[in-house]
């Protein structure tokens, strides 16, 4: 979970224009290597100065699900990291209602706090941004 | 004129992904636009590499990538984390890529005027 | 915002997903095997036909014609080539594929 | 003969379509991503505890524990470790995965 | 779309016993290689001296629809192909009818013969099979 | 004592296939078990790289075949043609794994009692 920058210069990078990006996560953990590699672009790009928000939709809701260990299956449980994303001062994650009523999840179910948002607030974020990274 | 940043999740040919973004690419360069960057994650790494031998009627994926750049100055960029886990490395790199880091792709994404992404 | 979808609703969630989240001056962009969205006579054509009514569906004719659906596609859907995905991504201040 | 289900029913149809081609003397074995369809309380719950009264069940323990789900499987449904998953291999005279 | 079989001993692999094979079909085409490198499969399999049958259910049915011209995506058309299989004796092909009803697909839109089952007489024939293999 | 099969569809790490694929082969060969043959398939040739470097925390897919194919006698077969069009040759061929064609996964299905699949 650490990589550099690709080499290069942040300012040049950064341009002074700060961008909304959003991380946007609809696959469950394991099956597919995705929400792994996707936890991987937002750790580096906490090191940029933009506006990150991640949003958890449909299966994606189940990677920051509490009690997860990974020792049967010998795959390496990243769950934990959502929990550094705050030291990163990654604070915005949000959670779609629907998406956790469909499958009895609550709030106190997740590693992290989150914001909870319904299907409707949720097309709001996604239109208010600049970039939305899918994986 | 825009600035049009790519980002790729899937390999060649077992996913369409890879083969819309060409012709996206493609069109956008046609109508006067410019690519910056393509950028390769999760298995769109296997993009890169020069071992690559399709059937010889078939499309050859990697070839046609390195070509567009080349005659239109786009910057392709394979994700070292991405890559080391899927077995490419300077030693099976096509020329023409470039193996780096995510910053890359976060990069893109703050200087193209659109970043689209091809996946599964 | 521009939406894409490119997988089959009959296959996964993505389009029912996608649908549920476009907002007003947004569009969607049915793509590769997402084509299958487009079509009349299926189990996903009402919902498809019922978003219509809200906010302009495009389907990516070279993917529908790969697939032999040229003759099914739902009235109302708009038929654009790679040079009208690239359009419509200008036009648009975001694109949000649905993977 | 032994199904396998390595999608997410709240993703995919292929649990959906798995269950409707079980013949008696059959069984399902839920691995991957298919152990979600293993849950209690979500909107693909009530299609497994149909199913269950017809054939046997069972999921890949390992797999639900990676994800977290341990406390919410389905009264009736068997937890098996990969030792078990090859042993309902052997016992049945094939094995198809819905992939 | 020819391949030689690996070198192997034709009599040697067979072995006397003839086993039931099915080819089971549930994706559709071009979005992913899937339905190609499964025919290229069945190809093979015709010079072993087994029992072939190819079965195709959920999106698997768009695979052998007519009228595919894939010249615009720049992806090779294998659709024809499915018209060789008879060629090489491989005749039992089957098409589930729910499938087909919830595509509006009829038999007439297909590419070649096919025998159009429905979803219990399906599952007889996955059951009465030695080898099921998916892709 | 039961041979199994086995067929692999898809890549290390991106799918969760090649890991149960390992994990039941190993516990299919602990009761007692014989593995005659893996046959990697569409993405699963990737299986099959020399070049693969996951991070030092993380299993090795591909060693980890090697090894337990050697202590095993497993025949590790990588299909040609799925090979070729994804850059997997002789070249970046891990030892202990042999490319060859389709016959062998007809084959393995008729030498074996059970062909079990992972895939996508």
């Amino acid at each position: 979970m650490s990589e550099a920058t690709g080499g290069i210069h942040m300012e040049e990078g950064g341009g002074g224009k700060i961008k909304k990006f959003l991380y946007l996560n609809r696959k469950a953990p394991y099956g597919t290597i995705y929400a792994l590699e996707s936890l991987e672009v937002v750790l580096i790009a906490a090191a940029f100065d933009q506006d990150v928000s991640l949003a958890f939709i449909d299966d994606g809701v189940y990677q920051i699900v509490k009690g997860q260990h990974t020792k049967g299956i010998d795959v390496k449980n990243f769950s934990p990291t959502f929990r550094a994303l705050e030291g990163y001062d990654i604070e915005k994650l949000y959670v779609e209602k629907e998406s956790m009523e469909a499958r009895s999840l609550k709030e106190t179910d997740f590693l992290v706090p989150v914001k909870v948002v319904n299907a409707a607030e949720m097309a709001d974020i996604m239109q208010s941004q600049d970039v939305v990274l899918s994986f | 004129m825009m600035k049009f940043g790519i980002l790729i999740n899937e390999g060649p040919y077992t996913h369409q992904a890879s083969d819309t973004a060409y012709l996206f690419a493609k069109a956008a360069i046609e109508k006067g636009h410019k690519v910056n960057r393509v950028f390769f994650y999760h298995d769109g790494v296997y993009n890169s590499s020069r071992l690559t031998e399709p059937p010889q009627d078939d499309r050859h994926i990697v070839n046609r990538w390195q070509k567009l750049a080349k005659e239109h100055h786009i910057d392709l960029v394979v994700c070292v984390a991405a890559a080391l886990r899927r077995g490419i490395k300077d030693e099976n790199l096509q020329e023409g890529f470039r193996i780096s880091g995510l910053g890359q792709l976060i990069e893109a994404g703050i200087q193209s005027d659109r970043l689209v992404t091809f996946g599964d | 915002m521009l939406h894409t979808v490119n997988k089959s609703p009959t296959e996964r969630n993505t389009l029912e997903s996608c649908l549920k989240h476009v907002n007003k001056g947004s569009v969607v962009l049915l793509i590769e095997d997402g084509v299958y969205g487009a079509l009349k006579g299926t189990t996903s054509t009402k919902m498809v036909e019922q978003a219509l009514k809200n906010f302009p569906i495009y389907a990516l004719y070279p993917d529908i014609e790969a697939r032999g659906m040229q003759d099914r596609v739902i009235d109302g859907i708009k038929l654009v080539d790679y040079s009208g995905f690239v359009e419509l991504a200008a036009e648009h201040s975001s694109v949000q594929s649905w993977l």
